[in-house]
């Protein structure tokens, strides 16, 4: 598998393979083609970062744009997957969700369980989230651990372009409402992707690095910051495990307690604001689940409680980069009773 | 583009489809007043709003359905849930929170749910239907079937920004969805002649591209032809319509409602506007229906209420086991 | 301080006395008054759930009814305190933050940070939550976690009528955000409550029971539910420490933190969902910052990953009781290594 | 109740007045192309959306406003910010990311604000303004003030829920609240006569019980008008008003856009159009102003200009310390 594209290229590949695969599969979102009702071309954008690019004239009438109004489309893509639809619906940016929550959470979520096992609703929500572009407060938030406290909710956050293409696979074959997050800063990273067709399944962490001396469980665009600080790590004699959990919902806590079983150290990194956050919702399973083997504290790496800032100065302050992630480490090798 | 419809003839209803209407709005209408009684006697639990008095909304509209259509309720959904074929003995058994309720007793009143019948569901969130009858009715037109998706609402509702959007989305993809908005006159204790800065809800539709109509929701009859129309539009490919139905709901916005914001509005409307009384004078009067025939039907809703109260009443809850059961399909 | 008053009582008079106190303070809500435009009563319901009865008369045109648009009116409060007003906004159920989330998250929480300190924003938004009246899966949910993770929010739990009353005066006089958290099934409890007007600061927890053998932390409805497990474990020997924080953001880690130290030992119980909630929170807090200090397992009663169930017979078993904490805290304190 | 305006006559403004205005629209318009090739360079960091050719609307409304008055505005609100008074220099600041900025470079081009101008905030929430307004509108009318609160948005907002169920509250409240709908033709790539699905959006304001009102977007004199109608109304307790200006970006949508959905529709607009050449030629050729003057305006601003992005550049950006502070007034 020598062939390498992109992250966007990953996506915009997996979304065509499944359309041609299953002819219930459908793309919706604002400016998805783009140029609707306009004098100039038809497939103007595919979507602001290029993803669905093309696919509105390889599969006619199955790319729809949508005016801005994220709770009527949304809403629409699930009232869709109800009736035997697989809609795939692009929520620009995850920071959007304030307008189209309910729709997400009240609805999708809670239908099958609500409604006594009876619904099945295929859809599936794509969604930028993350900081790094310098833009700002309201569109670089990493929200995903608010999708992930909603029971009735699958949410995926790739960490590179394999995991895309065989993530959104699995995400639109799945039967379940699922929230999949991509990093706004990856969209032009690279990396090794089969042509062909594949998935990945849900709930099972990638073990991107491997070593005894302590875990190192990362989420999304932090797992290649996580695989950094433990190349650095290595060279000054410390070997981390790192696990790609994947999945937020489900969370594949049986690897990661059997690291922390064989590490007896964590460190999570998490792009999210820290409190309720994913990197809490690790570090509380194994306080719980794997303390007879804990021997040191639990260190967590997050964005501070504030909003993202919008200058680079501060914003590069923000997100947590591997220098952090080794200083944390490096406290929970050190540290001693 | 807003019009108010004047009584039209019974249109196409052959003498099957009255007995059957009727049926529909009878059985809604002592499923309700039963529940209302049995509410009152502590056994049923949570919130429950009744639909009695409105009945010929949601069979007027039901009427022109089948099986590729799909319909979104609200909080006040056992009527739309009765019209659109959902079983009321499990209904009952749901309301009561059993487990051979329509939901397993997962749901209760505000989330009655048939989805093998496109019923997809009472809606504990004001606003939460139009949405997805957007993707219903997307759905029925992807799938080229001829089918519409129906969104009932309240005058409370047709404030709600999620509402709103929805009719704008239907227009601009032009789909096979009607708007049914429920005027009963208020959203909990506020009157819609406050609560809508419009004379009709009717009149919102011209914004949004569509044609608005007002009908007399205690005819089953005038929502029955408007319905038709939009409906038959829609299924034609002529896009969305919005109809406004305006009536009186005969109980208090939920169980325990002491409704000290209303004057005497529903005895008057018990009295000289019910639809049942209406549609009983009117198809007995053009002696479409034997009046015997309509008693019939009366005598067997009544046993099938009683029956369904009985079985509800009798069935088991449901236990531990069921607790973190059906979140996923998949886990 | 003989007298005692409902929470519901209690909420009401902190109200009344903040009208009276500051002019700028205005309620508004779905039917805070009720009756608008219909014929019969005009002060006819005082909220849905009689919060705001009365002050309708008492204060003619500072108690607005509102149509259900929680977006306009959520943020109509947030516009009018950045204009001087200090509004109370009545969020019916806390399950109805997904059609105005973004007002909160995104506009009110964020205005301080992203404009550069020059924003103050004094408004509250009382809000229902929790689990217990048969309400189901749309009318139930304790989403204060949701809150909780957001920058900029502060967040408040009442456990008591007397904690109403002194958190909602604060609330009101704070200068920022407030998403002010009421338990349905709480509004009858009764309690002592002071006459006269009093605050209660926001991130001082309130010790609830004092003992050496482990530390209990439960919010809002949980800490009477954990009070009533500690008078069982007493019994049987074993003397729990029981924190109210009351607030879950600014959250009291210092007083967590101090009580694990002398006990060694944590559960916390939560109403909520048991992903990225503040049970997973405040173990992480713990198994970070006084992990030296812990000689078992940190165990969290919370909620299970399931919407709630509407039938009494599955409600009942969904939410966290005594007796399930009794046993979680059994468990830590019979721990071995 | 939608009714196009045709140009008015100059109205009330005196030389003095026109001079403003005219300063004020050669602001944001010279703002914005310096804004523009500085962007091209790549030192402005994030996204950026330019009002160039929409300074009419900007202008137009806000010179009827004052101290007691407040401003929603949009991610493209370079131009409501130096409308309502907002310093150019601290924003140029703000959009390099620097400490001197307007929100000490925490906020950028998005989210540019100045309350104590009245100035509620670009936002990067298409529909995050009008519930904001509805606000500082309540607050004006509690407080007896006489201030009024304007909501700026775009075409494509006007099809949010959050806009939609703003006009109908502002409506309930009889707010002094006015809804400038910028209608440039284009959300993104997607036209307005596609997503909006009614001929005009002015169309929706009978829905909600306002005036509509459509006017020309490229005339500073028909935006003064409608909006002084409707300001004046409103702050006589007369309610909200919805005001669609009609008009073209000039630029992309956002810095970088390559606009592959648009026919030429640019060049003719700056050409025939052009709401500053449109400004010069009538007041030069009414006598109500000197070329002279008019050109003495044009050298201040390039000079204003000129040092705004000389002292951005050279401003400091903000460090550590500055990371976590101002989240919380009390902590
Ligand atoms: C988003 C949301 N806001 C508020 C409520 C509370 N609520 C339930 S029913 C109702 C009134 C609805 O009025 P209307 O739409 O007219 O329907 P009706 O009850 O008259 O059938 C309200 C405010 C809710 N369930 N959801
Ligand atoms: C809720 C939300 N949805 C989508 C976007 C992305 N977005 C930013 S600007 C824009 C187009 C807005 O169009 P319009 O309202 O006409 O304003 P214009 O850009 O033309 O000034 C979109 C879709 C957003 N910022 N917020
Ligand atoms: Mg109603
Ligand atoms: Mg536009």
């Amino acid at each position: 598998m020598a062939r390498t594209i992109s992250y966007r290229e990953a996506l915009n590949e997996a979304l065509r393979q499944e359309m041609h695969r299953d002819s219930s599969v459908i793309v919706m979102g604002e400016d998805n083609a783009g140029g609707a009702g306009a004098p100039g071309a038809d497939d103007a954008w595919g979507g602001v970062l290029g993803v669905t690019k093309g696919l509105y004239h390889e599969f006619p009438g199955r790319v729809l744009d949508t005016p801005i109004s994220e709770s009527a489309f949304v809403g629409a893509a699930i009232g869709a997957a109800t009736r035997g639809m697989r809609p795939v619906a692009e929520l620009m940016f995850i920071d959007f969700m304030g307008v189209c929550f309910d729709q997400i959470f009240n609805q999708a979520a809670k239908f099958r369980y609500m409604f006594g096992g009876k619904a099945v609703t295929p859809v599936v929500i794509r969604t930028m989230y993350g900081a790094g572009l310098r833009a700002a407060a309201q569109h670089s938030q990493s929200l995903y651990p608010i999708f992930t406290t909603v029971p009735g909710l699958k949410v995926v956050v790739p960490s590179s372009p394999y995991e895309a293409k065989g993530l959104l696979a699995q995400a639109i074959r799945d039967d379940d409402p699922v929230i999949f997050c991509e990093h706004k800063a990856m969209y032009d990273a690279v990396g090794e992707v089969p042509e062909e067709s594949y998935t990945i399944p849900f709930g099972e962490a990638n073990i991107v690095r491997e070593g005894e001396d302590v875990t190192i469980v990362a989420f999304g665009r932090m797992v290649s910051v996580a695989a950094q600080a433990a190349d650095e790590l290595a060279a000054s004699g410390v070997q981390a495990d790192v696990l790609d959990p994947r999945t937020t919902s489900p969370l594949d806590t049986e690897s990661i307690l059997e690291s922390v079983e064989n590490t007896g150290r964590l460190v999570v990194v998490d792009e999210a604001t820290p409190r309720c956050n994913l990197a809490t919702d690790v570090a509380a399973l194994v306080a719980k689940e794997a303390f007879g083997a804990l021997r040191a504290p639990i260190e967590m790496v997050t964005a501070p409680h504030t909003p993202v800032p919008f200058s680079d100065a501060l914003e590069d302050l923000y997100i947590p980069d591997a220098q952090r992630v080794v200083n944390a480490t490096k406290s929970v090798v050190q540290w001693q009773r | 583009m807003t019009e108010t419809l004047s009584t039209p003839a019974a249109g196409e209803l052959n003498a099957e489809g009255l007995l059957d209407a009727y049926r529909t709005m009878r059985t809604i209408r002592v499923f309700e007043e039963r529940v209302h009684d049995e509410f009152a006697t502590g056994e049923i639990p949570g919130f429950v709003h009744l639909y009695a008095g409105e009945e010929a909304s949601a069979t007027g509209v039901c009427s022109h359905l089948d099986a590729r259509d799909s319909i979104a309720s609200t909080h006040r959904g056992h009527g739309h849930c009765i019209a659109k074929g959902v079983d009321p003995v499990e209904m009952m058994a749901e309301i009561y929170g059993k487990r051979t309720g329509s939901c397993h007793g997962k749901g209760g009143s505000m989330h009655i749910a048939d989805l093998s019948k496109g019923m997809l569901g009472a809606n504990g969130i004001v606003g939460g239907g139009p949405p997805l009858i957007c993707g219903t009715a997307l759905a029925a037109k992807q799938q080229n079937n001829g089918g519409v998706g129906v969104a009932f609402f309240g005058d409370g509702a047709s404030n709600q920004g999620t509402t709103l959007e929805s009719l704008n989305l239907a227009s601009v993809w032009n789909l096979p969805a009607i708007f049914v908005a429920e005027n009963n006159g208020y959203a909990e204790a506020t009157a819609s002649t406050w609560s809508v800065a419009a004379d009709n809800i009717a009149d919102r539709a011209a914004g949004f591209g569509m044609p608005g109509v007002i009908v007399d929701g205690f005819d089953f009859f005038a929502v029955h032809e408007a319905a038709g129309e939009a409906i038959s539009r829609a299924r034609e490919g002529g896009g969305p319509t919005l109809i406004e139905v305006k009536f009186t709901r005969y109980f208090g916005h939920f169980e325990g409602d002491q409704q000290a914001y209303r004057a005497d509005e529903v005895a008057n409307a018990r009295d000289k506007l019910d639809c049942l009384k209406r549609f009983r004078a009117r198809v007995t009067e053009s002696g479409q229906l034997e009046s015997s025939a309509l008693d019939t039907v009366d005598s067997e809703v009544a046993a099938l209420i009683e029956s369904a109260v009985t079985e509800a009443k009798a069935a088991p809850k449901p236990t531990g086991v069921d607790l973190e059961t059906d979140v996923y399909v998949s886990y």
